[in-house]
């Protein structure tokens, strides 16, 4: 059975190592923060400036002037840090980020990235999407595998304005886990109960298969 | 020399229609909200606003878009906006989109002398178009340029005579490089102390970076996403 | 993960002849007195010392200079040094002298992922000479690179467990820019606390370019010149 | 007679403006500091890190951690403010310092400046004399007309590896104030007591002399 969004959360946090500091995009991304495995420590850095950030307030502690990249009100971790935007981007750029985690309209088999804006339809903007994914070293994408129209988002090329070029190393998406390498998408793992011959139907762009797919441990 | 303003009339006196200004904030977080309205007072024209965000359509910087003083904006954000997308998409507003970490740091680089440097961000993408690309450690950049304005308003949670500001959270955000580099800055504090009281250690924006402070009338400080959790 | 060494030698662990070190100080004021004193002890060699100045000839970067484990240094100033004079002067250290703006910019770039910016100083000087020279607004810049180091060793009033560390007065200077750029960065602090005992709000360089921190045994804090006035 | 230090430093404090930010060398021009107009605020940046430098600290009261440029012990007055080395050169390089007075050793007709190096002999470094003369608008040299062989040190171009070009606006000398404009010298004033024809006579670059030269009040 095809994952919910809390099963690509999941699956995602497998990926997180002691240590790291991690930047979480809006939407699916930021559930990432609910399933860090117990014994670890993880520091979560908004772009907005924090890091250390913790769980939403109790209700009736929001405060304006806390909140994260997508202007939801938090709470912070003790040992957090508050920074202003030029200094965030710093850590962002210089590679102190260990992992970055977005979602995205469109993938290619290269590694572009395509999530910021449909000509002539919408335009919300790149926001810190086109800093992260120029930087990191370590990039995940978390997204559907088709779009409503049921049409792939996993390509051969993008077709809408990229955000970045050759950046993103794997995609979660509710069926699979894909790494990307060499000019493909290489299945790694499938989501419980999915079928191989399903993520071939659903994946437009370069497929590299294994003999033997085994399914996520979630 | 006085750099506190007693009226916020005084304190974006010199605001001009088709003049370039930096407005500091992430989202509805540390706006300079009390002189954001204050411009709607005024009606100056033909702005172009630099900000990371463009507000919601009934506060911060939507107001200036509602009644159209806004020609330009420089932003990396605009999503919660309709009216902004409205003006864009019908071609009524120009817009820049800029990466929000390139904002940060063309805005910094232009109060610190620095009037270009090379960034990976944006490199193979609509924003790179006409720029010059280099490669350093086998990586492709781009030359971004600084940014300046006539006016710089920022907002801080505390100011001091002198202009020394102290930010709050996350409402630091672009406040302080926008400080930097306004070629007159304004601030609007929610608490006005005297020279003196703030620690020297732990001042965010130095007073050299401020010309003009003054306690703003109303902070409302809107929340945009209300995201709570219940008591266990 | 815990980034607190209890003994200065696994502090420095990893450090190595060849290596290029940053060091935080402006001249005695910062300097991280510990490591340097740790280093004479590991006797490592062939060092390039990253670092605003030199040291005195019996203290801070003075005790490597003295017994030769620096191969090249990167400073803006070295004027309270005889000994280092003495080794430039007949070629047995290599020395680049770098404006200081430059040398904070430069390290500042190294942290923060820009490998090269313009800026105005030097140009016209011997350290324009194989640089780039681009005209902005009509003056003439010349095109500067990113510094890192393989470690970064700085010194800092407070620390916490997660690495934010706090500065005080003037022993701020260059130490927060070469924790950004070091590959590895160490802090040396007078006062280390639990993780939450700083405010958030005022902390000076963030743990996450922090790799390694521990209390330093002695300050020692020596003052190059001491100068006072009398009470009337 | 001509000027000692003190009476060079007094008239340097003459150019001060009420509310100006003033970056203030190492040597004579720290002394400017002791000379500020009463009815004046002006402000005193260190490039190590401080903006509102007071006087030196009572003895006994000396802060290891608390110096200027010059590594000398100093006290802050209220309303000061400490920042790190790119912070403090960003307010350089960006202009925000409406004043720099610094000593040299060579000035030129065309506001070239040399202060740092004498080859073979002499290398302590420019420290932040660089970026300061590159960046202000304002910089007064404050030095000595010849030096100790007699030998003028206000040239037609500048003999030792310069520190900055035709950055110089104004030169205050134990014997005149002299600014620099259209590659020559212009006297503006003249030290009491001394004439015209030593100044001239002192003077190795091309110098511009009014009919009239007010001697200097101080």
């Amino acid at each position: 059975m095809a994952l919910d969004k809390i099963g690509i959360a999941k699956r995602i946090a497998q990926e997180l190592q002691d240590g790291w500091y991690v930047n979480l995009g809006i939407g699916i991304p930021t559930l990432v923060a609910n399933y860090v495995p117990e014994e670890m420590t993880v520091e979560f850095q908004s772009e907005n400036g924090v890091l250390g950030m913790g769980p939403f307030p109790f209700e009736g502690e929001e405060d304006a002037d806390l909140i994260n990249a997508g202007k939801q009100t938090i709470t912070v971790n003790p040992g957090a840090s508050f920074f202003d935007s030029a200094t965030s981007f710093a850590m962002i750029r210089g590679q102190h980020v260990q992992l970055t985690v977005l979602g995205a309209m469109e993938v290619s088999q290269y590694g572009d990235i395509a999530n910021w804006k449909i000509p002539g339809k919408m335009v919300k903007g790149m926001g810190g999407a086109m800093d992260l994914v120029a930087s990191a070293e370590n990039i995940i994408v978390a997204m559907m595998h088709s779009n409503k129209a049921g049409e792939s988002k996993i390509l051969p090329a993008c077709t809408l304005p990229l955000t970045g070029v050759g950046c993103v190393k794997k995609v979660v998406t509710e069926l699979a886990v894909l790494e990307i390498k060499n000019g493909a998408f290489h299945l790694i793992e499938r989501a419980p109960g999915v079928t191989v011959e399903e993520i071939i139907a659903k994946t437009a762009g370069k497929l590299i298969v294994p003999e033997f797919v085994p399914e996520m441990v979630l | 020399m006085n750099k506190v303003v007693d009226h916020i009339s005084d304190a974006l006196n010199g605001i001009e229609d088709g003049m370039t200004i930096m407005l500091g904030g992430f989202g509805l977080c540390g706006i300079p909200e009390n002189s954001i309205k204050e411009l709607v007072k005024m009606g100056t024209k033909n702005l172009t606003c630099i900000s990371n965000n463009a507000g919601v359509d009934d506060y911060g910087l939507g107001l200036l878009l509602q009644r159209k003083q806004i020609k330009k904006m420089i932003s990396s954000y605009v999503g919660e906006n309709e009216e902004f997308e409205r003006q864009m998409l019908s071609g009524e507003l120009e817009v820049d989109l800029i990466p929000q970490g390139s904002l940060a740091e063309r805005c910094r680089a232009g109060g610190a002398g620095i009037p270009a440097f090379f960034t990976p961000a944006g490199y193979g993408t609509e924003v790179a178009e006409g720029k010059e690309v280099r490669v350093f450690n086998g990586k492709p950049h781009i030359l971004e340029s600084a940014l300046t304005a006539d006016f710089a308003i920022v907002k801080a949670w505390k100011g001091d005579t002198e202009g020394n500001l102290v930010f709050k959270a996350t409402a630091m955000n672009f406040n302080p490089m926008m400080a930097m580099a306004g070629k007159i800055t304004i601030a609007e504090v929610e608490e006005l102390v005297p020279a003196g009281s703030l620690d020297p250690n732990f001042i965010h924006t130095p007073g050299i970076f401020v010309q003009r402070i003054f306690k703003g009338a109303v902070f409302e400080k809107r929340i945009e996403q209300r995201t709570v959790r219940k008591r266990a």
